[in-house]
């Protein structure tokens, strides 16, 4: 029998109309939720900033060498004629001009600016690096430990309470003091970057694998997941199609907040003598020195600032990143 | 009518949840969440299951669809034994068999277009169709009344309903014989959830679908089954032809299970008197002995803590698990209230064991 | 004046999409002893009314206009701190979900001491037994021992039960329940029911129940009202709304309801559509984008809003069409497919 | 309950072991990985005269030559039963727990730990009191006044706190308060008095070690607590609790912090332990005698007994930390009790 | 250790005695700053980093030796005089100084009557001897230095008392009687009271000792013993009441104690020093860089300081063995290409760093002429041209890579390896940095031939100062080929020359103070042709003055403050 109302054939498609109406267009292309979180984050001035200026360091980085052909001496090079033989300071207090735009370190006189525009590479290809490899690890554990649960699950756990367990910094160091100088086929600044980037980002997995291991255990319990699995699906086509596009936000966001944690490590390092060697310009050596100086504030200014902008440029992009990706946690 | 052969029989069937404790996941003991079910389900059917929470529907139907393995008894579709088949075995027979979510949130992938989703069935399962399988999948969206425009959009810019469309129309994808709908409208608020009934209701007669709806509210069971199966802590007390179950309750529970639930009818409702079951259901990790319900039974005796009732047929397609059924001979013509009101109401809320 | 009345009650709540009109001009009023049902279906404002009545709107983002009066004290206009002390005391609220609107980490007795010592100052002690005796009040088995569990320790219709104790600790006037039974199976559900029904009537309170089970509505109501959109569409008696109801919303959830009277083959007889956003709420009549008999209001329906009128003894019902017109469509056309066999 | 305990103690002391097991597999593998003998590590502990042939005694002496997982043992039973060490003209007992030996400054490693201790355990904990409070305070106040004027500040400074490296901020504070004459308040960083001696002077040399470990931490936790605290306040109970009449003030901290609090208990205890080990960075600024110092010296003079020693000790106070706040978790959560 | 005699920069009249000086620029250079005879007050003395150790038998640093005489009395000393006094040798635990044979093969001393431990017991002859005998052990005490190790004649295989138990060891050391003890020599050596004068002839009872842990309880012979002795941490010296100063001319023991903290924040001492919470920077190496900018600018700071040219030669050895430096041309390259005015910013200029230094000895030391080899350009920043010329000669005309090693800890030679590595990159010579830590530095890396060859080590930031102010205290160790072994630890990393040892030899045997120093000259002036050491400068350090401290004067024989007659206003 059919009654008045009993339109079930022609309501449904009148409904969505219903619910874009709030849109603008009716577009036929969907909005993904990765374009409604760009949305969010262009609304986000503050986590606009912050990219910007991420940005703006990758660049500076990238164009390390240019930039300061451009603007600035070579990073190594000594400047002493600018140096007072008494004092060691600059002669006129930092060392400021046209020529030295953050001024010059005591003793040698070395560019403060190329410095720091250099200190930006080690810092920045470090910190991505790291990162890199925690994510890498932290996913693929973390996502193996939630998806296959059991005993698989048990043991990754505990590795990753035991990694918790161990006091990072002091094994960092100790571990970046005990590597002779050649070691591993590599030298120079490549072996020490290379186990900078092997310390920081293996020490920081576990970090990045709860996190996933968490994500996956929640997304497993979605039906969606349970959905595929009737349809057949096997095990690489339940983990790559349906569950990483949905890790890819917070691995996003994780990772994003984990490099500014990794530029303060490797500053961290570099601060107490364990990083990259001299005389390759990083932040937290140059902080290192300048510590001796504490008279000439600029010297030790300009990388403070750096790190500060650096880190804060990060974490306030991240933050953004967070929220538009996460509403709930606005 | 001779019996045809059952698309789906279950006979058995159980599914014990190991509880484990300690540093070697010593087991202490098991949530017996199915516990020894049997029923068939006949091509073209709609058997409804409903329970209280906690009394085994889900598991049921993800041991039906094999999303569980069974810790004992015997699933078998269309003839083949698929209880122990491995993934890769029961691929193929997937096609036959798909599951409808009860949450059209969590269901959908939200990272997903809705041709992805809908596409999924033919790319998991290999399937090639005439038109390709963007047409294939629009045609079905159509079918589930969603404009075949919406291809490119993502669930989160659908409503509730037209989300469990979407999740309909993906079981529908393969065109499969058999579905198990877990609570398909429980989520959905009531003027939705009518149109996804009627939905549903629509794509069976359509295309020859045989239905499990699994469901807690009696009334939706009632509208859309033509068999209910009543299930109570793990096990099936009462399992029978809709008709004869709504009318003629034999099974106590099913009897308060009925009286319990509200009726939007103001005129009934001060001649109504109902039973009123006191407690909650029971643990499933330490059931009762015997005859589960005796802790709530009005009319339990002690044969009912010492012997469990057998599910035994007491009218044609009816059959009942209990030592002291109701309405055995009833007359199919009594209001199922009224029948209540006259004989089975203690003047007390009944006695229960506490 | 009655004891509780609202009039053109309006809670708007600015968001970065828009403003939300979760209720957009909400008027009725209760008496002591009497209950009034809210149906309506998810979103239509039936929670954001409930919370304004107590005020936990107040010192949040929400704009609140109108007038609550609540034996005879105008609320809206009052102050936070004196809407406080009301709170509890005179009106009290009981939530859906009893296990998160318990606090986890304190004991049911805690909380249902802690409510009525803010407004009665007595001993702890006495607090305590005051506590027992209400879980015993509300049928809690053994309260002396089950005073100090915790909320996770009880079941769900327990929960519930102890949610109430709560509730009723300081005697309130007016009851607020917010959707008390969904969370609940039938048979907790039906003793839930009747646990609030007999309470009704021992403390005579008003008592507000809100749902959107039309079921559970008919059970307990005098009086129903219907929402859709942030407004009252319908109001009127319990048979007013089962047996006469006038508005072709009401006549859809009647339709839309699979009933434990009605037989399979029965077709259910939805409302199209999904329920309106709150930012965007249809011009006119709200109802009008879903409502099948649109097309016979000559065009008033899409641009006018149409009146909340009495059409007679109290009813009262927000349509464009005419009075005559809708008895008939409910008569001839709906109430029809309605019955069953 | 009981069984849960020994469950988490079980696994306490396993972990702990498996921390050994790696700390001293890292340090005594990864030297011969690139490259060292058993000679070479024999030779810093012999001086600068000694001969090819002193060398090689002083190997063998010190079990350089046995497999590691011999020496593992000899380490490990030292930690429970003590051991002798034979440095040379005689041989010393190093009771237990023996943490192993420093052939270069002659001395058992544990009583230079147990002495390094009170400082470490000065600056954290006085650190911690600090931060907690101002941490906890300042992100209640600002969930609480969301979005004024206060609560931007907040973020901002907080924000900050978090950018800044520890060790910037330390010679910032120092050059400012201490060395610097603006505000020269004569080096309050790096003396350290032993509270027994003079309680005034131990807070005053610690003020600044204080205030800048303080800050960073409390800037995190602000985050965290304003953040939590957001998420309790959306809370249903929370709702339960206003409807029940209670004062706000009342319903945001017997309510809202108590159900915000328990993730903060839970890092807080981590960073506690952590701390413990040695705050390497600020304890090196500040030049303070603790064990994160002496880790670094030890680290410099490559003397892999003391690194071993307070890596363990550190790890030993993480895994303490992690146990206490597992039981925490199950007083202050009844929620957890069952399991 | 070091010290030397006045350098020419810094020759002032003496003043008047008992007068003392004006709080001035260099006041307590030769002269006593603000004289005083009150008793009473607690020294304090602060040090940045820690003693290697306070057993006399294992401790190698000047201000250690400085300090130690106030626990301790060794047979012979250096006077406790301002300047150039203080070169001068005098009996303190001896009655007088050494006598030796004729064939200066055998020495005797006479150990002074009444003298006591702290406990009260004695000293006699066999405690001094045995100090030394213990000392020989460089098992238990590897810091120390090995002089009695290589001239005494011992037994052969004696391996000190602790291993060679019971051992006759008459051959090397007699002691007649309780008052005398007589050294026996393998070689004549006419400077024997600079080996009396070291620590070792510190006399330790035999019964008390602990071998490596009787640093933890040394038993006083001084004015002042041991109270508290936290390792690691710091220590209190209180009054030896045993110790009586009719036995003892040299020392006032004016303060009741001294209190020294260690592992205290350099920058930190510079400023309680200034701000007179604190007396002493007790390891006398001069004013951090921070402190230098601050003192030199301000005219009353500068006042309180003394700025002395110290026995002590920063420099950089040039290894042979690593090609293409095998090759004089190429070494001489190096030489000529180095920036010397870099290389003393690095150590801190002028006044903090010292004096451009154009061969080894420095001026103070006797035997010192006025040569420079290698002409670093006109303006003291390297003369690439000629350093281009040598490299062509040596067959690298577009210059050659090669690794600079330097101590890790010490910034001061990060900043010469780096000024090398520009000053040489630029005539094409690329150096790598290459920092090893300080602990292993001799011991495993740049002091191990092996390891210096197999990787490279061109160039070894070095630095070395004379362990007593003559020319066998300065040169011995750092130019006899002999002293490098195989298993590494000598601080000549790169002088091979037979010649030099042959000379070396010479000296020693000669008696005549005049021709011995002209030996020394002939050998700075060969080690410099051959091009093995690229002198960096001759040290000088900024000194600061404490507030209220007495007596206060610099001593040329540690190049520091003499610590033993300090006392407060
Ligand atoms: N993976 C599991 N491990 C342990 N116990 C489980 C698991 N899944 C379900 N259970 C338990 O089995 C019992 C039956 O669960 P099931 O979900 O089948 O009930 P249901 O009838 O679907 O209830 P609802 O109406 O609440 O959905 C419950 O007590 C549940 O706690
Ligand atoms: N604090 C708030 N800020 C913004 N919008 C709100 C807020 N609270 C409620 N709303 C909106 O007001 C509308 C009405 O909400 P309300 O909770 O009253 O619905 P309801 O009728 O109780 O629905 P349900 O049946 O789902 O409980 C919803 O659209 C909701 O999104
Ligand atoms: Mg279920
Ligand atoms: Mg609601
Ligand atoms: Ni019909």
């Amino acid at each position: 029998m059919t009654a008045p109302l009993d339109v079930s054939g022609s309501d449904a498609t009148a409904a969505p109309d219903a619910v874009v109406e709030g849109s603008p267009a009716k577009a036929i292309q969907g909005r993904s939720l990765g374009q409604i979180a760009w949305l969010r984050l262009k609304r986000d001035k503050v986590a606009l900033v912050g990219a910007g200026v991420v940005i703006f360091l990758i660049l500076v980085a990238v164009f390390a060498p240019w930039i300061v052909s451009l603007i600035g001496h070579p990073p190594n090079d000594f400047n002493q004629d600018l140096i007072s033989s008494e004092t060691l300071a600059p002669k006129d207090g930092t060392g400021i001009s046209g020529e030295h735009l953050f001024g010059v370190e005591p003793v040698n006189g070395r560019d403060i600016f190329s410095r720091v525009v250099y200190g930006a590479r080690i810092s920045l290809l470090i910190a991505f690096l790291a990162t890199l490899l925690s994510v890498a690890i932290g996913t693929v554990l973390g996502v193996v430990a939630g998806y296959f649960g059991g005993w698989v699950d048990s043991v990754i756990s505990k590795t990753m309470d035991v990694f918790l367990a161990f006091p990072i910094l002091v094994f960092a160091i100790a571990l970046a003091g005990v590597v002779p100088d050649d070691a591993f086929g590599l030298s120079g600044d490549a072996l020490r970057v290379s186990l900078l980037v092997f310390i920081i980002g293996f020490f920081n997995w576990p970090y990045i694998g709860r996190i996933m291991r968490g994500q996956t255990l929640s997304l497993r319990e979605r039906e969606f997941v349970d959905a595929a699995r009737s349809l057949g699906a096997r095990g690489p086509y339940i983990i790559f199609r349906e569950m990483l596009p949905n890790l890819v936000a917070p691995m996003l966001v994780y990772a994003t907040l984990l490099i500014p944690t990794n530029i303060l490590f490797e500053a961290a390092l570099s601060f107490l003598g364990v990083g990259v060697r001299p005389p390759t310009a990083t932040w937290g050596g140059m902080i290192s020195e300048a510590v001796r100086f504490y008279s000439i504030p600029h010297f030790m200014f300009f990388p403070g600032m750096a790190i500060f902008i650096t880190v804060l440029a990060f974490n306030l992009f991240g933050d953004g990143l967070r929220d538009a990706l996460d509403p709930r946690a606005r | 009518m001779s019996a045809p052969e059952p698309l789906l029989s279950v006979q058995g069937l159980e599914k014990h949840f190991p509880v484990t404790k300690g540093l070697f996941k010593r087991q202490v003991g098991a949530v017996r969440a199915v516990d020894g079910l049997d029923f068939d389900v006949v091509k073209g059917e709609t058997l409804g299951l409903v329970g209280e929470s906690g009394c085994g529907k889900t598991t049921t139907g993800r041991l039906i669809t094999r999303l569980l393995e069974p810790t004992g008894g015997k699933i078998v579709f269309e003839g083949t034994d698929i209880s122990h088949m491995s993934q890769g075995g029961l691929r193929p027979l997937r096609r036959d068999m798909q599951m409808i979510f009860q949450d059209p949130y969590s269901s959908l992938n939200p990272r997903h277009t809705v041709g992805a989703i809908v596409g999924a069935p033919f790319r998991i399962q290999g399937v090639k169709t005439e038109h390709g399988t963007k047409k294939a999948v629009q045609d079905i969206l159509e079918l589930v009344g969603l404009n075949p425009e919406h291809y490119n959009r993502y669930p989160h810019e659908f409503s509730g309903g037209q989300r469990q469309r979407i999740g309909i129309a993906r079981t529908l994808a393969l065109k499969p014989k058999l579905i198990i709908a877990d609570e398909p409208v429980s989520a959905l608020d009531v003027s939705i959830q009518a149109q996804v009934v009627n939905l549903l209701e629509d794509i069976q007669n359509e295309l020859d679908l045989t239905y499990v709806v699994i469901a807690h509210d009696l009334s939706v069971v009632r509208h859309i089954s033509d068999r209910v199966a009543v299930m109570y802590l793990g096990k099936i007390v009462e399992i029978a032809d809709s008709k004869s179950l709504y009318t003629s309750p034999m099974h106590p529970y099913t009897n308060a299970l009925l009286s319990a639930v509200p009726i939007p009818d103001v005129r009934r409702r001060t001649e109504r008197t109902r039973i009123r079951l006191q407690g909650d259901v029971p643990s499933p990790l330490n059931p009762p002995p015997a005859c589960r319900f005796h802790t709530r039974c009005w009319k339990a005796q002690d044969i009912c803590k010492q012997v469990e009732p057998p599910l035994s047929e007491l009218a044609t397609g009816h059959q009942v698990a209990c030592h002291f059924p109701e309405n055995a001979r009833a007359t199919q013509d009594t209001h199922p209230q009224d029948v209540v009101s006259q004989d089975a109401v203690p003047a007390e809320p009944g006695p229960a064991a506490d | 004046m009655s004891f509780l009345e609202l009039k053109d009650l309006r809670v708007h709540f600015p968001t970065d999409d828009g403003l939300v009109k979760s209720v957009d001009g909400l008027s009725f009023s209760l008496e002591r002893g009497r209950t009034l049902g809210i149906v309506g279906e998810s979103g239509s404002g039936k929670s954001v009314t409930s919370l304004g009545i107590l005020g936990l709107h107040k010192g949040g983002r929400a704009k609140i206009s109108g007038e609550i009066w609540l034996d005879g004290e105008e609320l809206v206009s009052a102050s936070a701190e004196h809407v406080r002390t009301l709170r509890g005391k005179k009106m009290a609220m009981i939530f859906q979900d009893p296990l998160s609107a318990m606090h986890p980490y304190y004991t049911v007795g805690a909380q249902i001491i802690e409510a009525y010592r803010i407004h009665n100052k007595v001993t702890k002690a006495v607090a305590r037994k005051h506590a027992v005796d209400m879980l015993g009040r509300v049928g809690i088995p053994q309260p002396e021992r089950r005073v100090d569990s915790y909320p996770h320790e009880f079941s769900g219709g327990m929960r519930q039960r102890a949610m109430i104790a709560m509730a009723l600790s300081c005697d309130p006037e007016l009851l607020i329940a917010d959707e008390p039974t969904t969370a609940l199976d039938v048979t907790v559900q039906a003793q839930i029911l009747d646990l609030m029904r007999d309470l009704q009537q021992e403390f005579d309170s008003a008592l507000i129940i809100i749902t959107h089970d039309l079921g559970v509505v008919a059970e307990l109501s005098d009086d129903i009202l219907v929402m859709y959109g942030g407004k009252c569409i319908e109001y009127g008696t319990a048979e007013d709304i089962f047996e006469r109801p006038e508005h072709p919303y009401t006549w859809g959830l009647l339709g839309s309801m699979p009933r434990l009277d009605r037989d399979r083959g029965d077709r259910l007889i939805p409302i199209k559509g999904t329920p309106p956003s709150l930012i965007n709420i249809p011009s006119g009549c709200a109802f009008h984008p879903r409502c099948v008999y649109e097309d016979r209001t000559a065009g008033a329906a899409r641009t006018d809003v149409p009146e909340l009128l009495e059409t007679e003894g109290g009813h009262l019902v927000r349509c464009h069409l005419p009075v005559e017109e809708r008895r008939a469509i409910w008569e001839n056309e709906i109430k029809p497919n309605l019955e069953s066999v | 309950m009981v069984t849960y305990i020994i469950r988490r103690l079980v696994w306490a002391v396993a972990m702990l072991a498996i921390v050994s097991m790696i700390t001293f597999g890292i340090f005594f593998l990864v030297p011969r990985l690139a490259g060292a003998t058993s000679e070479s590590l024999a030779a810093r502990y012999v001086g600068r005269t000694a001969g090819v042939e002193e060398v090689k005694i002083a190997a063998e002496r010190l079990g350089f030559n046995d497999p590691l997982i011999v020496q593992y043992g000899r380490f490990a039973k030292g930690i429970f039963v003590g051991a002798e060490y034979d440095y040379g003209p005689a041989s010393e007992y190093c009771p237990a727990p023996c943490l192993g030996y420093s052939f270069i400054s002659q001395l058992p490693v544990w009583p230079d730990l147990v002495n390094r201790l009170p400082v470490t355990f000065s600056l954290a904990l006085g650190a911690a009191v600090i931060w907690l409070i101002a941490g906890v305070a300042t992100g209640v106040l600002s969930a609480l006044r969301r979005g004024s004027v206060f609560d931007r500040a907040a973020m901002t400074v907080a924000l900050a706190g978090v950018s800044l490296p520890i060790f910037f901020t330390g010679i910032v504070s120092l050059v400012v308060f201490s060395y610097g004459r603006p505000f020269a308040v004569t080096a309050p960083g790096g003396t350290y008095t032993p509270f027994v001696s003079n309680p005034a002077l131990w807070a005053y040399g610690m003020i600044l070690p204080w205030i800048t470990l303080a800050f960073l931490y409390a800037a995190g936790y602000a985050r965290l607590t304003r953040s939590g605290m957001l998420e309790t306040m959306n809370e249903d109970y929370i709702r339960t609790a206003r409807a029940k009449g209670l004062k706000e003030r009342v319903v945001v901290t017997k309510h809202g912090l108590r159900g915000a609090l328990t993730p903060i208990v839970t890092i807080f205890g981590l960073d506690v332990g952590l701390l413990m080990g040695g705050a390497v960075l600020t304890e090196s600024t500040f030049s303070l005698p603790g064990l994160g110092k002496y880790a670094i010296d030890a680290i410099t003079n490559q003397d892999l007994p003391k690194v071993i020693g307070v890596t363990l000790l550190t790890a030993f106070f993480v895994v303490l930390a992690n146990l206490v706040v597992d039981l925490l978790y199950a007083v202050v959560d009844p929620r957890v009790r069952l399991a | 250790g070091g010290g030397g005699t006045p350098a020419t920069s810094q020759s002032g009249s003496a003043a008047p005695d008992g007068g003392g000086a004006k709080p001035e620029f260099n006041a307590a250079l030769t002269q006593v700053f603000n004289p005083s005879d009150k008793k009473g007050g607690i020294l304090k003395f602060a040090n940045a980093g820690d003693w290697d150790s306070l057993d006399p038998a294992d401790t190698y640093y000047g201000y250690s030796w400085d300090f130690v005489r106030l626990y301790g009395r060794s047979l012979v000393m250096f006077k406790p005089a301002p300047g150039k006094d203080s070169s001068q040798l005098i009996p303190d635990l001896a009655e007088s100084l050494g006598e030796p044979s004729d064939d200066a093969k055998t020495w005797t001393y006479k150990i002074r009557e009444g003298v006591k431990f702290e406990d009260g017991t004695p000293i006699t002859s066999k405690d001094v001897k045995y100090g030394v005998l213990r000392s020989l052990d460089k098992e238990v005490f590897p810091d120390g230095y090995t002089y009695f190790n290589d001239t005494l004649d011992l037994p052969k295989g004696y391996k000190g008392p602790y291993k060679s138990k019971g051992v006759n060891t008459d051959s090397a050391i007699e002691t007649p009687d309780d008052r005398t003890i007589v050294f026996h020599l393998k070689q004549a050596y006419s400077g024997f009271d600079y080996f009396a004068q070291l620590p070792a002839t510190i006399p330790v009872p035999e019964a008390k000792d602990t071998g490596a842990k009787y640093q933890e309880h040394i038993i006083s012979s001084g004015p002042y013993k041991f109270d508290k002795n936290e390792i690691g941490k710091g220590f209190n010296l209180v009054r030896n009441e045993n110790w009586d100063p009719a036995t003892d001319p040299n020392r006032k023991a004016l303060p009741d104690g001294y209190e020294v903290t260690v592992n205290v924040n350099a920058d930190d001492i510079d400023n309680r020093l200034l701000s007179g919470d604190l007396h002493v920077d007790i390891a006398g190496t001069g004013a951090q860089p921070a402190t230098l900018g601050r003192v030199l600018t301000d005219p009353t700071l500068k006042a309180g300081t003394d700025n002395p040219t110290i026995t002590r030669l920063w420099y950089t050895s040039v290894n042979g063995n690593v090609a293409p430096l095998d090759n004089i041309d190429c070494r001489k390259a190096v030489q000529y290409a180095a920036d010397k005015v870099a290389y003393q910013t690095a150590y801190g200029g002028e006044f903090s760093g010292g004096q451009i230094a154009t061969s080894l000895l420095p001026p103070g030391i006797p035997g010192h002429k006025d040569i420079n080899p290698y002409p670093s350009g006109s303006d003291g920043h390297g003369d690439p041209a000629k350093a281009k010329e040598h490299l062509t000669a040596c067959g690298q005309p577009n210059g050659f890579e090669t690794n600079i090693a330097y101590r890790a800890e010490r910034p001061k030679e990060k900043a010469a390896a780096e000024a090398l590595q520009q000053a040489l990159g630029k005539v094409g010579i690329k150096l790598t940095l290459k920092p090893f830590p300080q602990a292993d530095y001799f011991a495993l890396y740049a002091g191990k031939p092996g390891y210096a060859k197999d990787n490279k080590l061109g160039l070894v930031v070095n630095g070395w100062g004379a362990d007593w102010p003559d020319g066998y205290g300065f040169l011995q160790q750092i130019v006899d080929s002999r002293v490098i072994r195989d298993t590494g630890g000598s601080s000549n990393v790169s002088v091979r020359i037979p010649d030099v040892n042959k000379l070396l030899d010479q000296a020693s045997l000669e008696t005549d103070t005049a021709k011995r120093e002209e030996i020394w000259g002939q050998i700075d002036q060969m080690v410099m042709d051959n091009a093995f050491v690229l002198p960096g400068l001759w040290a000088k350090s900024l000194l600061i003055r404490g507030k209220g401290v007495t007596n206060v004067y610099y001593s040329d024989a540690f190049g520091m403050y003499d610590y033993l007659n300090m006392g407060l206003e």
